[in-house]
């Protein structure tokens, strides 16, 4: 693989593992072959990538199959007011595409994902399928005790599928390994906070989403090099709107779904299409590692919508937000019938009330193949902040 | 000759459909007609014909059974019967291998898995969202301008199918506008509707489970762009003829022949 | 079929065996009035689930619970939903949320004027969370809107799927129990945590569970003389509302020997047993006995249900209070309420319903507001129909927004899933 | 004199509009879009042309708007139907502070300021759709023409309530309510009252100010401004001159352009 990565960009290689993490996973099991390494997908939104990673399993993010395939089988299995991502997810297991993956893993983040993982294990009998139940008490001390409880499930999990013993050690490497790709991750949003026009956002997301599904240290290698090209370019600041995206942070709106509001005026600033790959931030290197990684989850002071944390205000931060980053309008992008996603959006529309601040709610679907409506409200919403 | 007669007549909501049949379950006519708003008139207009299409008389019918959507209005009727029941039945009747049925029609769209004696073992139908419907083919074919009947022939030529995903029927017609404004042709858009619905059908008869041989019943068994659709995704053949557009009212004259003969019994 | 021709009585006499609804509906006024003279007497009023809570607890303090699902589901059950769904709509909630929300949040914002009188406002919010995702959010809403402090219990899925509750779970609820929440409550109510009063309240709900179990597995008689998902549904009212209280014991030995009364007479909830089904989903409130009727007509009787177990999973001997251990054994009694089960368990449970009940088949009633419940429900009507050969019915409504209830459609599926099991029953309609 | 023109290439039907300094109306017309949509903009243009006597030398200013606004070939810019529906009830009705658009599928909803400008504004959710559309299936399905539904439907003194949220569904509730014999005009206006229902949420959610002024297709239907009338407890601008209201609200936004530039004086 690496013969070839030399003649390729490093953007090219991006593609490459992009165009991989949908469907094929081919990429994936070559991986596998080569390291007699195992592999672990998991159901968005966070999971703790580093763990099975120090067990020689490449963690993947099963973001769905962005219309690629078709649903008969999920839509035999599902009712039409369930989500497309849990449709492609449960799709790829039935079409026996998600062979390359040792481990699927789900979590408590709503009741869909949640069921999905027992519907999961009822159509591919012999996978194994881990559900991990991250806290929602995340204002008391037990939450951190709890985690780490689960974490050493997950632990006699992938010591049984793959032989190998837990090494608190070579966690360690792995949580250092996984804070430079977050590092490289915010560095890349903070080119695209002060200078969008540098790096078109459908060109960031796909750097970012090939990042859910690459080897870490090959990300880190790469990205490095992506950041010396960017810096490189000449590109001429166009005139538009800076937007905020919420919302979108399980299902994936589709490429063109994102490159339309774009086009139609606006510079993404800030969304939360991939916020699983960076949000936990950086995990303290010191102690148990275990430990490290629980608290990373349960006091992080970031908002995520599928986690519940008592005093966390997330009006407040939707305000800053909006005033550190020189924000001029907010989208909701809730998939259909992501109630997660819908329920969060009321709160964050009433602190925007409060203030004035203009904001849109759109609904979308990772099958979306209709773009018009989309171009028409997003126009509109430029429009009518930017003209008098 | 028969010493007597039954029907079975199926008020759909577009067409009401009605079967004549003898004493030994022999098919002696067909007639169809538009339902409209007076349901119990447009029985009664479609039993009128296919009695005066074969020339038996009102009094030689013994048991008339009616099923459709509109079944408790037939007033002349003896009994109801859902049209799962008499579309299984009817299948059966035409294409005895008949072991899964498709029924397609306006309102709703039915998969029902049938025993060797049409009888029905299991069926499913679409839940409350009408996505993937035919009435998103109806919706396509406002857009461009034709007629329903045009919409399957016209959607064999296509050589390269649009990719459609969503098929929910109120958005058909700005669904099939954009696809056009993005350059596809007519037939590659029309032959994408079939197929996306096509697929969303299959997943519906999945549930069901897809034994053959398959009868595709209904109004939309009459488009030939919808069969193939189903034919070229299934990769398997479907049953179809003229007259599985009349499967529930066959059915329904089936039954009336089976109540007959346990009232005999009884008697 | 003897025992179906003596049931073939006048109206009049069934009613002598149906006096535990009405004993029901006393019990639900008085817990009502109980409720709102407690709150002018200053009690501080939590919001509560129905699910896994253990609402012994906010008795010790005497703090009054108010549960916005069954309100909601009353307020529905009276025709008010409408008004109180467009509210939250209209506030910013979609058509997707659950109904329960909106109505709940609708209700609030409305001051708290419904169909069946005002609703208090909360003081806390008690997140006694189990089974359901959205419970979450909704009080983290409400939590918003008006700043009401939320007290909360994590509790984790039942998610191994070879049945192991871990150890870390139950003492996990524990120690939340102990550490955390009985300090909170203390602060809140002014009082000092009385372990022997919890202990005496645990005995009573345990007394009412093991009466309200025995009331429903003699579904398992053939005929059954209690339709255990229509009826139950108003039978489990006593047990969401005033467990751990002897009126709830005296309730539930009351319906046990009402329905012995009506299986030695005879008698059932429809006029024979010809169908004998197991239920599975939330029920359709604003249309609660049209929908009941769709399935009388038939004179199918449900003999076994999941819903009317979604307070605690009683009939399978999945917890067992004890009054000597009583916070641990609360702490088990959380993690099984029914949605808190993974789906594999789920569809043992149903499976085991319909062998030990002799069901001839299963309907499944899913409902777009609660995935929690109806996302798996394919896959059990599959089971069913494919791996065991037993008739199973998939429809769909809403438990309480009328928009999503379309009755022809309905009954076309319900009629037609009932013709065949006729002919594999052999049965004469 | 100064003349703009706006040219509204909607799904159904392409409109245009004609305006003298920026408010006086000079032209209005309509012809179906077909599939071809900047042909169906160019001839509606020589139509409006050929009707007035203008010459195309005349012209100061085309935009386009609506769903082919990117087709028009010969504009000078675009906006998008919202922004010129605004613009245009206001130029219209200049009291007018919430704008309400039923389309075929989507509904637009939006609160304007007191010079036409967007302040906010929504379209019904993905599930709730389905306007002028359903109505088209109604009037099938009933056996009336779609111009005869409405005044049908105000005759109506106990409307039935179609309460599905999906309106193809609704259409099948109606079929129902057909079997049971319910008299037609009360179907009908249950009808009429179940698209307002649906709309009236999006109303709300941008914050319904009076006035209240109804553009597009379904303008002329009495039932659908009685239905409004009755739910929202307003008065509701509707008229003829407001089908055309995104044409002329487009052209309105030429004029405002040209004073922009420095091109006319306003």
């Amino acid at each position: 693989m690496s013969r070839v990565s030399a003649q390729l960009s490093s953007l090219e290689i991006f593609r490459q593992w992009y165009e991989d993490s949908f469907t094929e996973f081919k990429l994936v099991s070559e991986w596998k072959d080569v390291n007699a390494g195992y592999a672990l997908g998991y159901f968005p939104v966070y999971f703790p990538v580093e763990i099975p990673y120090s067990f020689n399993a490449l963690p993947v993010a099963l973001y769905g199959a962005e219309g690629r395939i078709n649903l008969d089988i999920a839509i035999a299995h599902t009712q039409s007011f369930v989500c497309t991502i849990c449709k492609s997810v449960f799709q790829l297991g039935a079409e026996d595409r998600l062979k390359a993956f040792d481990v699927l893993a789900f979590s408590n983040i709503c009741d869909v994902a949640r069921n999905l993982s027992g519907i999961m294990k009822r159509n591919l009998v012999d996978k194994e399928i881990v559900y991990l139940h991250f806290p929602i008490h995340n204002d008391t001390p037990l939450a951190i005790k709890y985690l780490v409880d689960e974490y050493k499930r997950l632990i006699d999990v992938l010591e049984n599928v793959t032989g190998i013993k837990y090494d608190e050690e070579r966690l360690r490497d792995s949580i250092k390994q996984f804070n430079e790709k977050r590092r490289l991750v915010k560095r890349l949003m903070k080119i695209r906070r002060e200078k969008p026009w540098l790096i078109p956002f459908t060109e960031f997301y796909v750097v970012v989403k090939a990042g859910s599904v690459m080897p870490v240290e090959m990300f880190n290698k790469l990205v490095s090099k992506y950041l010396r090209e960017v810096g490189s370019r000449r590109v001429r600041p166009a005139d538009r709107l800076r937007i905020l995206i919420k919302g979108n942070f399980c299902e994936q709106p589709p490429l063109m779904y994102m490159k339309t509001i774009e086009d139609a005026g606006a510079y993404i600033i800030e969304d939360e299409s991939l916020i699983g790959q960076y949000w936990i931030g950086e995990v303290d290197l010191d102690g148990d590692p275990l430990v490290s990684l629980a608290k990373a989850y349960v006091e992080n002071p970031s908002p995520l919508t599928v986690r519940f944390h008592p005093s966390i205000d997330k009006q407040e931060y939707i305000k800053r937000e909006i005033r550190d980053k020189k924000i001029e309008g907010a989208l909701f992008l809730s998939p259909k019938f992501c109630e997660p996603s819908l329920y969060d959006y009321v709160i964050y529309k009433k602190a925007l009330d409060d203030i004035h601040f203009p904001y849109l709610h759109l609904e979308y679907e990772e099958t979306t193949s209709s773009f018009e409506h989309l171009r028409t409200m997003v126009e509109t919403f430029v429009e009518s902040i930017m003209f008098d | 000759m028969a010493r007597y007669y039954v029907a079975g007549i199926d008020a759909g909501s577009t067409y009401t459909k009605a079967a004549l049949m003898d004493d030994e379950n022999n098919l002696i006519g067909t007639a169809i007609t538009m339902t409209g708003v007076r349901i119990n008139q447009a029985a009664d207009k479609v039993f009128e014909m296919v009695l005066s299409k074969t020339g038996v008389s009102r009094s030689d019918v013994k048991f008339v059974v009616g099923t459709g959507y509109g079944r408790f209005k037939i007033t002349f009727g003896d009994t109801q019967v859902t049209e799962i029941s008499c579309h299984a039945k009817g299948a059966h009747y035409l294409f005895p291998k008949t072991r899964t049925v498709l029924d397609m029609g306006g309102q709703d769209t039915k998969a029902i898995r049938v025993n060797e004696k049409g009888e029905v073992i299991d069926f499913v139908m679409n839940d409350k969202c009408a996505a993937g419907t035919g009435r998103f083919i109806e919706g396509a074919a406002k857009a461009l301008g034709l007629e329903l009947s045009q919409v399957g022939p016209i959607s064999l030529t296509s050589k390269n199918p649009t990719k459609i995903s969503s098929t929910c029927a109120v958005f058909a017609e700005s669904e099939v506008l954009e696809q056009l404004a993005w350059g596809h042709s007519i037939e590659d858009i029309l032959y994408g509707v079939h197929l996306s619905i096509a697929n969303r059908t299959i997943g519906l008869l999945r549930r069901v489970g897809i034994v053959p041989e398959i009868t595709f019943t209904g109004g939309v068994s009459l488009n030939d762009g919808m069969a193939k659709a189903l034919e070229d995704l299934l990769k398997m053949k479907v049953n179809r003829s003229p007259l599985t557009m009349y499967c529930g009212a066959i059915g329904a004259a089936l039954f009336a022949n089976e109540r007959l003969m346990i009232k005999q019994k009884v008697v | 079929m003897t025992t179906s021709s003596q049931a073939a009585g006048s109206k009049l006499d069934y009613k002598e065996f149906d006096q535990a609804r009405r004993y029901q509906a006393r019990l639900v006024r008085e817990y009502y009035a109980n409720m709102y003279n407690a709150i002018k007497n200053g009690a501080k009023v939590a919001y509560a689930y129905v699910m896994g809570n253990p609402i012994e607890l906010l008795m010790v303090f005497d703090i009054v619970p108010v549960y916005p699902e069954v309100t909601s589901l009353q307020i529905s059950y009276k025709g008010g939903a409408p008004e109180l769904i467009s509210a939250a709509e209209e506030f910013g909630y979609s058509t997707d949320c659950c109904g329960y929300v909106k109505m709940g949040i609708g209700a609030l914002l409305k001051g708290g004027d419904t169909v069946i009188g005002k609703i208090p406002k909360p003081d806390i919010l008690f997140l006694g969370y189990s089974g359901c995702q959205v419970y979450i959010h909704w009080w983290e809403q409400l939590k918003y809107l008006f700043k009401t402090p939320v007290v909360t219990v994590d509790v984790p899925y039942y998610r191994d799927f070879n049945g192991h509750v871990y150890n870390h779970d139950i003492l996990y609820v524990t120690k939340q129990l102990e550490d955390v929440v009985i300090p909170k409550l203390e602060e809140i109510s002014g009082k000092r945590f009385d372990e022997e009063r919890l202990k005496e309240i645990v005995y009573y709900s345990r007394e009412a569970w093991r009466y309200w179990r025995e009331a429903l597995q003699m579904g398992k008689l053939v005929p059954s003389p209690i339709d255990a998902y229509f009826e139950a549904i108003y039978y489990m009212s006593v047990i969401t509302l005033i467990r751990g209280t002897p009126e709830a014991v005296e309730f539930y030995k009351f319906l046990v020997d009402e329905l012995r009364r009506r299986y030695e007479a005879g008698v059932g909830p429809t006029e024979r047993e010809d169908f004998r089904i197991v239920f599975e989903g939330v029920p359709n409130y604003p249309f609660f006995k049209r929908f009941w009727g769709l399935f009388k007509r038939w004179n199918a009787r449900a003999v076994a249900s999941t819903y009317p177990k979604v307070a605690g999973l009683v009939d399978v001997g999945a917890f067992r209070l004890n009054p000597d251990k009583p916070i641990e054994s609360l702490a088990e009694y959380m993690i099984h309420a029914y949605c808190n089960w993974n789906m594999i368990y789920r569809l043992r449970l149903l499976e085991r319903y319909v062998e030990e009940y002799k069901a001839d088949g299963v309907v499944i009633h899913s409902i777009k507001s609660c995935r929690s419940f109806s996302m798996g429900h394919g896959d059990l009507r599959e089971y069913f129909v494919k791996e065991r050969d037993i008739p199973a019915l998939l429809i769909d409504s809403d438990h309480v927004d009328p928009r999503y209830y379309a009755e022809a459609q309905l009954r076309n599926r319900i009629d037609a899933f009932f013709e065949e099991l006729s002919i594999r029953k052999g049965v004469e309609v | 004199m100064v003349y703009t023109v706006g040219i509204d290439v909607g799904t159904r039907n392409t409109k245009i509009a004609i305006l003298d300094n920026g408010y006086e109306l000079v032209y209005t017309g309509f012809r179906k879009t077909g599939y071809d949509f900047n042909k169906a903009a160019k001839e509606i243009y020589m139509d409006a042309l050929n009707a007035t006597g203008l010459r195309e030398g005349d012209i100061d200013y085309i935009v386009a708007t609506g769903f082919g606004r990117y087709r028009v070939d010969f504009r000078d810019i675009n906006v998008t139907d919202i922004t010129s529906a605004a613009r245009g009830a206001n130029l219209l009705y200049p009291g007018t502070r919430s704008v309400l658009d039923i389309g075929a599928g989507n509904t637009r909803v939006s609160r304007i300021d007191e010079r036409g400008k967007v302040v906010k504004f929504a379209s019904t959710e993905k599930c709730a759709a389905g306007g002028g559309g359903f109505l088209e299936k109604i009037a099938y399905y009933t056996g009336f023409r779609i111009d005869e539904i409405g005044k049908v439907a105000v005759k109506s003194a106990n409307p039935v309530e179609i309460s599905t949220v999906c309106s193809v569904l609704a259409e099948s509730e109606v079929i129902n309510l057909i079997t049971q014999d319910v008299p037609m005009e009360d179907i009908l206006m249950g009808a009429h009252l179940s698209i307002v229902g649906r709309v009236i949420t999006t109303l709300r959610r941008v914050g319904l100010e009076p006035e209240l002024t109804l553009t597009g297709g379904l303008v002329l239907n009495p039932a659908i401004v009685k239905a409004l009338k009755a739910k929202l407890g307003v008065d509701v601008n509707a008229s003829n001159e407001l089908y055309y209201a995104g044409a002329i609200g487009a052209a309105r936004l030429g004029y405002i352009r040209l004073v922009k530039k420095g091109l006319v004086r306003s």
